[in-house]
């Protein structure tokens, strides 16, 4: 009971950041708001125990989506043009469609629900053979990687897609090469000394953070994705404090592309190596005598793949904003 | 497992895992060939589908080993057998005839993500239409989506920027709706296979859930398809694309929306929810025929020959549309038959558009004047593929407009009606193409100059072969019947006379 | 013969039309072509005619694309004359076009004979047509491909009046037309033409009158008015389109097509007894007489004669929907009848405008003197519209009235008769001034014959109106086999 | 008790239609890519609330403890998927409009249009 009125305190407020993101005139407020709309959410969804995608929501939403749009709005003007009357139509067509889901919310199964039909179907399934067939802990990792791998390789190549649309808009026309940054004309808060003595500290713990996501995502809440966004965290991080310029001779943004595309073909050619050696594609079991430790092999590199291409495209598409001015 | 088992999968990693590498690229060129390969192999597998799917049928393809419902499976029957035909024609042909137009509008440097990215959207519109997982389909429309956006925003007009915004805003609402929709399912059933959920669905079938998800796919799916008049992005969309990218996704990827509609609705629902058919008729059909009537209205007043084309598809999606309303068996043939003629029409006419700006720099009515005097192959070209779309006998156009009225003339009360507006809407089709073929033939070009002009020859052979298949599939039309009539078959699963 | 050559009849003309745009460099290797292939085609289709008399009906199925739906083609006797027609005269046509068009250095020849060719391939394959669906098919070819020779000159105004003849045409074969065969159809599950029709026991009443009605303005080559706006419209194309146009294949193909539509869909017994469909005689006897008074005020000797030709067409319909044999055998008749003598005006008017680009009927006073032998035929011509014995015109009214009075249509028979009188009224003065008359003040009279490319087109076609009335056994005897089945 | 176990449901359906009210209404385009967010934040939200089982834990076996009841892995994992497709848009749609910025030196869809109307 405790749990369900906090719930409805945080959604309340979860409205209420809302509204006051879609009122809010200034972009640098509105953004920051969908910052903490993002971490409301992640609470949320923590609350609702789903650890994975809170930590998922929390690293992207408050953190990726935040750095994207602040580094959009270096290049667009940061203020919204005023008010413009709303229009009655469309206030009564949606305000009409919300009561409908409402009316339909009475048929639904309520909230935790044990006899609801999600919970009689399937997801039984995978609860009770996670142990026996793939063997780790973490079942949503079993699910995303084994039961659903199919899935995932199409999510890496939605990542994928958009660092191939950001490097397309935003890699060419005007805006400079990647090879010519000035790393002079942007010196970062490397003039200020507490967050640069701060963020050195930070930064190395930062990324080994990243990487105990990467590999331990079979216990414990993370895996691949997560583990590229904070990772990329840690770089963007080193690049506030450092310059641009800096941060990109760590990583070259060739190279940068080579992990991206580099991810994504790893992912597959694990799904063609399950092809080759008898089984259907993405088929992992194939993959060593036993088929519990050919779950482990397949989900550890494909995982891995996962990550590679994460940061990777992250990183590209800051760059990419960056670059440009 | 032979190969031959893994044909499903293979149509979608194929173009899929040549997306990476061709990126990596650094020669357009080299790119362009790199993608033209990958999309005629995926073209190869989509012929050797079909070949299968007319003998012994597909066997269902569980990914990574996991058996449907626990795992993701592919299924292939006769309409996906179509889809992929067309997604993967449409890309060759665009890819193919495209090099020369390409070149001009990306630069060498841009070039290998954008073939990546045209790569990817062949494998999402592929992935969408051997799927047999709801949630699958959702993540290969975002694929292909996104990589569509990409696609459209590489058009050289700064207009396509603010055109492919629009087609994102309103693309992603279209599949948040359908995400929505799967969950509202996936609420009552606990399963997201299609065909478990079909199955399974007959248990609370007329709970509200289920009846406000048939509503959302059907309007986010109705976004995506264009259906009039949710229409609004795609005039825009098409008319500022790179013009080998309308040849492409013209073609094919509205097609693959109304794919997915078809799915839903027979697959799915109709077994279960009786009255759904009633429903999804009442809600349809008007909206098909307004498009019908009105896009076809509309397309006579442009003044750009993309534009044009673009409202002509509007409202063939609106015959598309009407036909799948119809709920009986010779509107589900009607359909599928005309997805096909129509991808072939519109391939071949935006085929031709592209040869026309490649010679005289734009689309504009007014640059056009006289062309067809000077690209007489091209413009001939332009004619046949023209005739089909009105549904001139002795074209495909016809096969599907005669199925359709044929469908039409069997629904009670509605037929005369429904048939009066396909003929008024087919003599629109006669106007505002006839516009233009007279502009062709007997306008005055700006410059006065009316020397000859035409295309290099293997663009002007690939146009031609277009346009013949038109005329073939108009005479021998059994490949897409058969194809049609199998996907007929395990829609209505025998549920519907 | 085999009939699984019988689609040759059709790519010949084709063949010819890419070998006409091959040798388009060269003017004399094309007219070459044109002319040769003409004749190869005349020689074709005259050489079925011993076998399809004999009572044979060779049928060849090309193609099945959808059930019931079949690319097919047969001869019967009233297409075998019409494609006889056609052939024949499209020999002659072509003749007179390379004098036509030469004389008047006309641009853009080669589309000109790649088009004619096409629209001949066109009306071949309405002549063969085994269904509905083929007609249909081969009925649009032949609209389209007759836009470009209807829009030769290329100016404002021709493009306007072609836009009115594809609009009118294509609009009304797809709008009721269309809908007429899908009718069929649908209530049939055939659009096979078969002796007796098809229709009876599948539709009946006030439908039959109606289906009747689509069919009969669906088919706006047939110019039954309203649906007549094309014809004067179209006057704006060169003298051998005309012909084309107006003997050759278009009105022809729409004439033949309700004949063939009345007697193989409907049946002739059927519909006889079926009081729905008498409304199609008042039509036709409408147009007969309002297109000779409309005739009676025409300036431009053209327009006249495309008025005429509505008129005469309507003549077809009014003999066919007499619906008793006789008449039967007049309309198929009238078809060729009217084609020669009407062959004959047209090309009479090119003479004359090739000659001495007059185009007003006043101006044509006294030309007779300077242009004996076209102003000759052109009297041949109008003697056979009007129906006077010894020309090809008497032949088909006679048996028209002869089924008229079989059938006691008192009103059919007094439409004839007045119609003839309405002719009269405005053929002969036209004959009078041109032979008797002194040039009109102010009219360049310095000139002399067409070039003679266009007078031996002109003999033949005078000829033939001549000897078809005294020579029409073979095809009496073929289209009889029409109505055999009828008591007469 | 159960109306309370509806609210999630509400607060879906709310900030559903509250991120389609500012999609519709908001000439911004950046505006418009954070309505998308909230959108897409709301199915989101949807999917987990599907997943939850009372007394239930997060879905990660721990070794030694029997009987454990785990809320639903399923939604959980189609939403890391879908969470990933919504900030690629964000991304894409960002690049966009940052590009139209600079060729119409605004990012106001009104002031686009009426450009677009000109040329």
């Amino acid at each position: 009971m405790t749990m369900l009125l906090i719930g409805v305190f945080l959604l309340s407020l979860l409205v209420i950041t809302a509204i006051a993101i879609v009122r809010s005139e200034d972009l640098f407020s509105a953004v920051m708001l969908s910052g903490i709309f993002s971490l409301l959410m992640a609470l949320n969804f923590f609350l609702l125990d789903a650890a994975d995608v809170a930590l998922t929501e929390a690293a992207v939403g408050a953190g990726v989506a935040t750095v994207l749009l602040l580094a959009g709005l270096r290049l667009i003007p940061p203020k919204e043009a005023p008010g413009r009357p709303l229009r009655a139509l469309s206030v009564t067509v949606i305000a009409a469609t919300a009561l409908l889901m409402i009316y339909a919310s009475f048929g639904q199964p309520t909230l935790g629900d044990p006899l609801a039909p999600t919970q009689q179907h399937i997801a039984p399934w995978y609860i009770e053979k996670t142990p026996e067939l793939i063997d780790i802990p973490n079942i949503v990792t079993a699910v995303l990687s084994s039961f659903r791998g199919y899935d995932t390789l199409g999510e890496v190549f939605v990542v994928l897609t958009a660092g191939i649309g950001v490097m397309f808009l935003l890699g060419g026309g005007r805006g400079k090469p990647f090879s010519r940054l000035d790393s002079q004309a942007e010196q970062g808060l490397s003039g200020h000394l507490i967050p640069k003595v701060m963020a050195r500290l930070l930064i190395p713990f930062i990324l080994l953070f990243a990487l105990f996501i990467q590999f331990h995502g079979e216990y414990s809440p993370g895996g691949g994705f997560q583990a590229g966004a904070i990772f990329v965290a840690g770089i963007i991080l080193y690049s506030l404090v450092r310059g641009e310029g800096l941060a990109l001779s760590v990583i070259p943004p060739r190279a940068l592309l080579l992990m991206s595309a580099g991810g994504a073909l790893l992912f597959g050619s694990v799904g063609v190596a399950g092809m080759l050696m008898g089984g259907n594609f993405l088929e992992y079991s194939v993959l060593a005598e036993n088929p519990v430790i050919g779950q482990h092999i397949g989900i550890i590199v494909i995982e891995l793949g996962v990550g590679l291409t994460v940061t990777g495209v992250l990183l590209s598409i800051f760059h990419a904003f960056a670059a440009r001015d | 497992m032979n190969l031959a088992d893994h044909l499903p999968a293979l149509q979608v990693i194929v173009p899929l895992m040549t997306a990476p590498l061709v990126i990596l690229l650094r020669n357009g060129f080299l790119a362009w060939l790199g993608a033209l390969l990958a999309s005629l192999a995926s073209f190869g597998l989509a012929i050797l589908l079909t070949v299968a799917v007319l003998g012994a049928g597909v066997p269902e393809y569980a990914m990574g080993g996991w058996q449907p419902p626990f795992g993701i499976s592919l299924n292939v029957d006769g309409l996906s057998a179509l889809m992929l035909l067309l997604v993967t024609g449409a890309s060759t042909l665009g890819l193919a005839g495209g090099r020369l137009s390409l070149r001009r509008d990306i630069d060498n440097r841009r070039a290998p993500m954008f073939y990546g990215a045209w790569l990817i959207a062949l494998a999402g519109l592929c992935g969408i239409a051997v799927a047999g997982d709801a949630f699958n389909v959702f993540v290969f429309m975002e694929i292909s989506s996104l990589a569509t956006y990409i696609l459209i925003a590489a058009g050289r007009d700064r207009r396509a920027l603010s055109a492919v915004f629009k087609y994102l805003i309103i693309g992603t609402i279209g599949a948040t709706f359908y995400l929505i929709g799967v969950g509202f399912i996936y609420m009552m059933t606990g399963t997201l296979n299609f065909a478990d959920m079909a199955l399974r669905l007959g248990d609370v079938i007329e709970t509200r859930p289920i009846i406000i998800a048939a509503g959302f796919i059907t309007i986010g799916l109705a976004l995506k398809a264009a259906v009039f008049p949710l229409h609004i992005w795609l005039p825009r969309a098409y008319t500022y694309a790179p013009n080998a990218v309308t040849v492409f996704i013209a073609a094919c990827s509205t097609k693959v929306a109304i794919y997915v509609l078809l799915r839903f609705n027979y697959g799915v629902f109709h077994g279960n929810l009786l009255a759904h058919s009633d429903l999804f008729t009442v809600f349809i059909i008007p909206l098909a025929l307004s498009g019908i009537l009105l896009a076809s209205a509309i397309a006579i007043y442009q003044g750009n020959i993309k534009k044009m084309l673009a409202f002509s598809s509007v409202a063939q999606i609106g015959y598309i549309a009407l036909a799948a309303g119809l709920a009986t068996h010779a509107g589900l043939m009607a359909a599928q038959l005309h997805m096909f003629n129509h991808a072939l029409a519109k391939g071949t006419l935006f085929l031709c558009v592209l040869a026309f700006v490649l010679t005289t720099g734009s689309a504009s009515f007014s640059n056009l004047a006289g062309i067809g005097r000077r690209m007489p192959w091209t413009m001939a070209a332009f004619v046949i593929a023209g005739l089909s779309l009105v549904g001139v006998p002795g074209t495909a156009g016809f096969v599907s407009k005669w199925y359709l009225i044929v469908a039409v003339m069997g629904m009670p009360g509605w037929g005369v009606p429904l048939v009066m507006a396909i003929i008024l809407s087919s003599l629109l089709a006669v106007v505002y193409l006839w516009r233009f073929v007279e502009l062709a033939y007997y306008g005055q070009p700006p410059d006065g100059d009316v020397s000859r002009m035409e295309v290099p020859l293997p663009l002007r052979t690939l146009i031609w072969s277009a346009a013949l298949a038109n005329i073939y599939f108009g005479l021998v039309p059994q490949l897409p019947l058969a194809l049609a009539e199998s996907g007929t078959t395990t829609l209505l699963g025998g549920l519907l006379p | 013969m085999n009939p699984s050559t019988l689609p040759l009849i059709l790519l010949l003309p084709l063949v010819g039309a890419i070998a006409i745009a091959l040798a388009g460099r060269w003017p004399n290797v094309r007219e070459t072509i044109s002319l040769l292939t003409a004749v190869t085609l005349a020689v074709l289709v005259f050489s079925w005619f011993p076998e399809v008399s004999e009572g044979l009906r060779p049928r060849f199925v090309l193609s099945e694309p959808l059930p019931g739906l079949s690319l097919a083609f047969s001869l019967e006797p009233l297409g075998m004359m019409f494609a006889c027609i056609a052939s024949f005269l499209w020999i002659i046509n072509t003749i007179y076009s390379i004098g036509y068009m030469r004389g008047n250095n006309e641009k853009n020849q080669t589309r000109f004979y790649i088009c004619f060719a096409l629209a001949i391939a066109a009306a071949m394959g309405i002549a063969l047509a085994d269904n509905l669906f083929t007609l249909f098919l081969f009925y649009e070819l032949l609209t389209l491909s007759t836009y470009p020779l209807v829009a030769h000159k290329g100016d404002a105004k021709t493009i306007a009046s072609a836009r009115v003849y594809l609009g009118v045409l294509l609009g009304t074969s797809i709008g009721l037309l269309l809908p007429a065969i899908i009718w069929t159809w649908v209530a049939t599950g055939t659009t096979t033409f078969t002796l007796g029709g098809i229709v009876e026991g599948h539709i009946a009443g006030a439908a039959v009158g109606l289906l009747l009605g689509l069919f009969v303005f669906g088919i706006g080559k047939a110019a039954v008015m309203p649906v007549h706006r094309w014809l004067p419209a179209a006057m704006v194309a060169p003298t051998p389109v005309s012909a084309l146009l107006h003997a050759v294949a278009v009105v022809k193909a729409g004439v033949f097509s309700i004949t063939k539509i009345i007697i193989y869909i409907f049946g002739v017994d059927f519909l006889f007894n079926e009081p729905s469909a008498q409304w199609l005689q008042f039509a036709a006897a409408f147009t007969i007489i309002t297109a000779s008074i409309i005739a009676l005020y025409q300036t431009n000797l053209k327009r006249m004669l495309a008025y005429s030709t509505i008129g005469q067409l309507s003549y077809v319909i009014m003999a066919t929907v007499i619906l008793k044999p006789m008449a039967e055998v007049g309309a198929a008749i009238h078809i060729a009848a009217h084609a020669f003598g009407k062959i004959t005006l047209f090309f009479a008017a090119g003479a004359i405008y090739t000659a001495a680009h007059k185009t007003e009927l006043w101006q044509l006073a006294g030309i007779g003197r300077r242009m004996p032998i076209t102003m000759a035929a052109f009297t041949i011509g109008a003697l056979s519209m009007i129906g006077v014995p010894p020309t090809a015109g008497f032949v088909s009214k006679w048996f028209i009235l002869g089924g008229a009075f079989q059938a006691e249509n008192y009103f059919a028979i007094f439409t004839i008769i007045a119609s003839t009188v309405l002719n009269a009224m405005y053929f002969l003065p036209i004959i009078y001034f041109a032979w008797l008359a002194p040039p009109a003040p102010g009219v360049d009279m310095n000139h002399g014959e067409a070039p003679k490319a266009i007078l031996l087109a002109l003999a033949v076609t005078s000829t033939l109106t001549i000897v078809f009335f005294f020579f029409n056994q073979p095809l009496l005897d073929l289209e009889s086999q029409l109505v055999e089945s009828l008591p007469l | 008790m159960k109306l309370l176990g509806l609210f999630n449901y509400w607060v879906f359906a709310v900030l559903l239609m509250i991120g389609l009210y500012a999609l519709i209404s908001k000439q911004n385009l950046v505006k418009k890519i954070m309505a998308l967010a909230i959108f897409q934040s709301a199915v989101f939200l949807f999917f987990i609330t599907m997943s939850r089982v009372d007394e239930g834990t997060a879905p990660i076996i721990q070794a030694g403890v029997a009987n454990q009841i785990f809320s639903n892995p399923l939604p959980q994992v189609l939403i890391l998927t879908a969470i990933v497709v919504g900030i690629s848009t964000t991304a894409l749609g960002l690049a966009i409009v940052v590009r139209l910025h600079e060729e119409y030196g605004t990012v106001e869809d009104d002031e686009i249009l009426a450009m677009d109307r000109e040329s």
